[in-house]
């Protein structure tokens, strides 16, 4: 591919946009849950997660976005389950910060899986908002739970 | 295919060097006098799809703006120097060319930033001749511009806002407007051509049906002025607006035409220095129309380069544009047809379309198709265009629109045919 | 007198060639980078000495408004494709480097049509949050720009607005301000910088006392940005609106700068495209700040072009800028002083005013003064200068106002006094 | 003087701004009276007609303005008086219309006097509004005493 294209469109992300992960309902109610959307070019993304004990323990994730907004929103499917709420809001925030760094890079402390693979879209800033939208809609759900925010929708233009 | 035959094409344009087998009327294409496009993306020649967002300039425009700051630069009305003086003259030489564009008188045209402020200046002016449960009227197809400040409008006044739906053909269901237009209907707003379906809408006739009823027509020319035959009087309606950047003029420039007395109903929504006759510290009365709605100092450079871009229009002749525009429409309706698997927007006849073609593809989500297609050079605009609500109807969340203008032709179209192809084999589709 | 010294000029500057003794603090002047000053009027030198209503622009910035319409036209925010890309990262560069310019994140930045519709957006925006009874404070040395949309806000909303006066030196008579300002004061808007008086007013220390009794602070830095070292921060105000044209830059671009809090205060007054989140054929949400203020397609090449004259300003340094236009602002004071028989208004310190200096001669009315003037060559203005108020405090209809830019020596001053004495001369006085 | 300011201050235009005619008020009560005025330059003018039988019998004009405005002003008392309302308003007319007009020729039947010269300011288009004002202001005097107009304040910017 040309014009810079087998980065954006790298296989695992192609891959994760083909077959997203955390299609499926939550078994029981969300323990958290929070919608987005990209008002510029109209993206909306449900997120839900259940929790159990200290761990979150799924995550369902319904995106009508372009691919790399589904393919993001199916490696945090992949990647949150498992993690406190901490760890899954430092891995959110260090992504949000690695997509405005020059060099993108994630700590390997924060094992951060396929989400390395997709800090490439940073080098096409009309699409960092694409990727983000999942993460920045995690927060906004972290946040709900917390009783910080009165869950108002995120938004990727904040 | 063979090569499109062009007529007789003044100096310093180019035949259409299209592919088009049916391009008769295409005439000459005007890409040599838009300097921005010789320049390459991604390697490739730039195929700018895209000029129902904005227009590319020609070269005498961008030479008039410069032409303006290098020998003219000054603020304009208030001064008695030379340059004040010549800066004067080509702001409102400005606004008498645009009247002679829409066939108006100059103290008609009201000088804007752009048809979203000429649609608010509307809105807002007549804000205190509306009462609880009046009507306005607007379309399931407009811009944001031309929805969102009548809901800002109802609102504040306790206004009803009805609209009329559009069909699965991505035309106004205009049997719906005997009930909808009714006696409490004080204004009626609608688009010319739709920025996503392509749809020219019958606006004379709705306007003369509105008219009779009271109310005033409101008519969002953004997408038809320079690309269609139009004259102010053969619209029928009280008030018109365009932007200068979709004209081939520049950026931070539009205009609201009206008629006098519809003009003469407007409260003045911008308030300051230009548009006023007496200030005292507790009150103030307003200049006469148009300087009324003209607060604070104009984009007087924009105003001094726009008349090179009608010339242009006006040399081209409107009516070869828009056969050539028809053309390239029914080339690229003909192709995304034959593609298979799209879903094209709006109506099937080029002859009753704008220049603009929407479109989605299941298998590519608009976003991924604008970028794969930004990959070859190709730029065509993803997203809602705007009309959020129109794409709801249209149960997509974005579709893709490829747009043209005067300088494309139809090897542009070919190239976006093979673009989808690409990026669907990307998709794995 | 003697030739100016000037301090170590940058390429490309040449050092001032006033004729004025007292030029030490004078450095280099920037002519040569106007182009327009290289032209001439009615067979003279053009002596362009109306800045305060627009400056001119550096060869850069006009240039960079070429390049923009020649490289990278497109609309912004909602593209993918690469010119789209580019716009959108030169225009939201642009907030960017006015922020940093100021002193404040981009995000405090609204980009606008200018000072006036600045002022607009603020006095629109506050229409919610104000109930009858309220008060407006202002000054009776304000532009028609911050003046006539706080009239017009008070009569909608069943405000008070009351203002403070102006003293026979041309100052602010802030002894007035604790029984002006009190409980119910929900906004003090007032100037920094007077277009008439030049009188720099104390903005921190009123807005010092304003934000203790609650009020938002709005400042009209339309004077000043550009002019005079300044930082949002020091100002200790909630709004600071100006113009790009009369800062170097090009015209139809304008900026409100705020607090975070104050600019979420306000109700956006234009609606429209790109300033919205969520639209249906009901309702509409608001985008977040700043976009929710910026409905339709902005002024892109503006607003590529203006950081070009940002770069001028800080290459000079605002510093040695504000000391030139002391220096050019005293020398002029003294002539026009010496030459006897004229009114001058303002402080009579240069050191505390702004760049212009505006006069009166009873012998000859302003608009003959202007026009002799420009005869010769040299262009100031004559009128109200948007200030009717003021001019009614000052006893006179229309002063005559000659205004600095970076680009103005002692000489320029020396062909206005030549110009005075010659409009005597024709008069017979 | 240079830059065309010999043909815009003519001695005749001069002697007129340095002797206005008709500054004494009107011996009795204004038959017909209005206020002009100039928004973008704040020129403000006041104009009060005496009439007797079918004539203008006397004009007073008070003028805040530049030379220019004060010489037309001067010129119009010195011109109307004795002449009916229907040739004073025919002369006006011809005069708005000649300073718009490339050539600026007056018809020698209308008798215009010194207002001949004025025409000269046609070719100073910021000074035009300057030299109608009065006369702007005189057409909206016979309007209001013809009862057509509710005698609101002239200007020249309509
Ligand atoms: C139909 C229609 N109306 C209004 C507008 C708004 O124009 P602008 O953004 O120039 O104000 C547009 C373009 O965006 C449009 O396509
Ligand atoms: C003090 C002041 N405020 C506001 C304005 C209005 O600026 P603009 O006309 O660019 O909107 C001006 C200039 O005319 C001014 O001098």
């Amino acid at each position: 591919m040309n014009g810079g294209m087998d980065e954006l469109y790298r296989e695992v992300i192609l891959d994760h946009h083909r077959r997203p992960r955390g299609q499926q309902p939550l078994p029981g109610p969300a323990d958290a849950r929070a919608e987005g959307k990209n008002p510029s070019c109209g993206d909306e993304l449900l997120l839900e997660l259940a929790c159990a004990g200290e761990a979150i323990t799924a995550a369902h994730v319904a995106c009508h976005g372009c691919a790399i907004a589904t393919a993001s929103g199916s490696i945090l499917a992949e990647l949150v389950p498992g993690r406190t709420p901490e760890q899954a809001r430092a891995l959110a925030e260090a992504f949000r910060e690695a997509m405005h760094s020059p060099d993108g890079a994630l700590p390997d402390s924060l094992d951060p899986g396929d989400l390395e693979v997709l800090t490439g879209v940073r080098k096409f800033p009309a699409r960092v908002k694409c990727a983000l939208l999942p993460w920045i809609t995690l927060l906004s759900a972290l946040e709900a739970r917390d009783g910080k925010a009165a869950g108002l929708p995120a938004t990727t233009e904040a | 295919m063979k090569r499109a035959k062009s007529l007789a094409a003044p100096a310093g344009v180019k035949p259409c060097d299209g592919q088009a087998g049916d391009c008769t009327h295409c005439g000459p294409v005007f890409g040599e006098r838009f300097p921005l496009l010789e320049r390459t993306v991604n390697g490739r020649r730039l195929v700018y799809l895209d000029s129902a967002a904005t227009t590319q300039k020609p070269g005498a425009v961008i030479a008039a703006e410069a032409r303006y700051y290098r020998l003219h630069n000054a603020n304009v009305h208030r001064g008695m120097h030379t340059l004040g003086v010549e800066a004067t003259d080509l702001y409102e030489g400005c606004r008498a060319r645009v009247g002679r564009f829409l066939g108006l008188p100059a103290e008609q045209v009201v000088v804007t930033r752009g048809a979203t402020s000429a649609l608010n200046l509307v809105a807002g002016g007549l804000a205190p001749t509306l009462k609880p449960g009046d009507e306005i009227l607007i379309t399931e197809m407009e811009h944001h511009a031309n929805l969102v400040p009548w809901l800002e409008l109802a609102r504040r006044e306790g206004l009803v806002v009805r609209h009329i739906p559009v069909t699965d053909g991505g035309e106004l269901e205009l049997a719906r407007l005997p009930e909808l237009l009714n006696g409490r209907t004080r204004v009626v707003a609608l688009t010319h051509v739709s920025n996503v379906l392509g749809t020219i809408n019958p606006v004379a006739e709705i306007a003369a049906l509105a008219r009779r009823r009271g109310a005033l027509v409101v008519v969002d020319a953004a997408q038809s002025v320079g690309h269609l035959p139009l004259a102010f009087d053969d619209l029928d309606c009280d008030f018109l607006v365009f932007s200068a950047h979709k004209t081939y003029g520049p950026m931070g420039l539009g205009f609201l035409a009206g008629r006098a007395e519809a003009l003469e109903r407007l409260h003045p929504v911008e308030t300051g220095g230009e548009m006023i006759e007496t200030v005292t510290m507790e009150s103030a009365t307003w200049a006469a129309i148009p300087q009324r709605f003209e607060a604070g100092t104009p984009n007087v450079a924009a105003a001094a380069a726009f008349p090179a871009a009608l010339d242009t229009i006006d040399e081209a002749t409107i009516e070869r544009l828009r056969q050539h525009e028809i053309s390239l429409t029914a080339y690229a309706l003909e192709r995304l047809q034959a593609k298979g698997g799209l879903t094209i927007y709006g109506p099937r006849d080029a002859a009753r379309r704008g220049g603009l073609v929407a479109f989605h593809d299941p298998m590519v989500h608009p976003h991924d198709m604008a970028q794969l297609l930004d990959s070859l050079g190709v730029a065509v605009r993803a997203g809602h265009h705007c009309a959020q609500p129109l794409h709801r109807r249209l149960g997509v969340v974005a579709t893709s629109r490829a747009s043209f203008g005067m300088y494309n032709a139809h090897d542009d179209i070919d190239a976006l045919i093979d673009g989808i192809g690409y990026a669907r084999s990307v998709f794995g589709a």
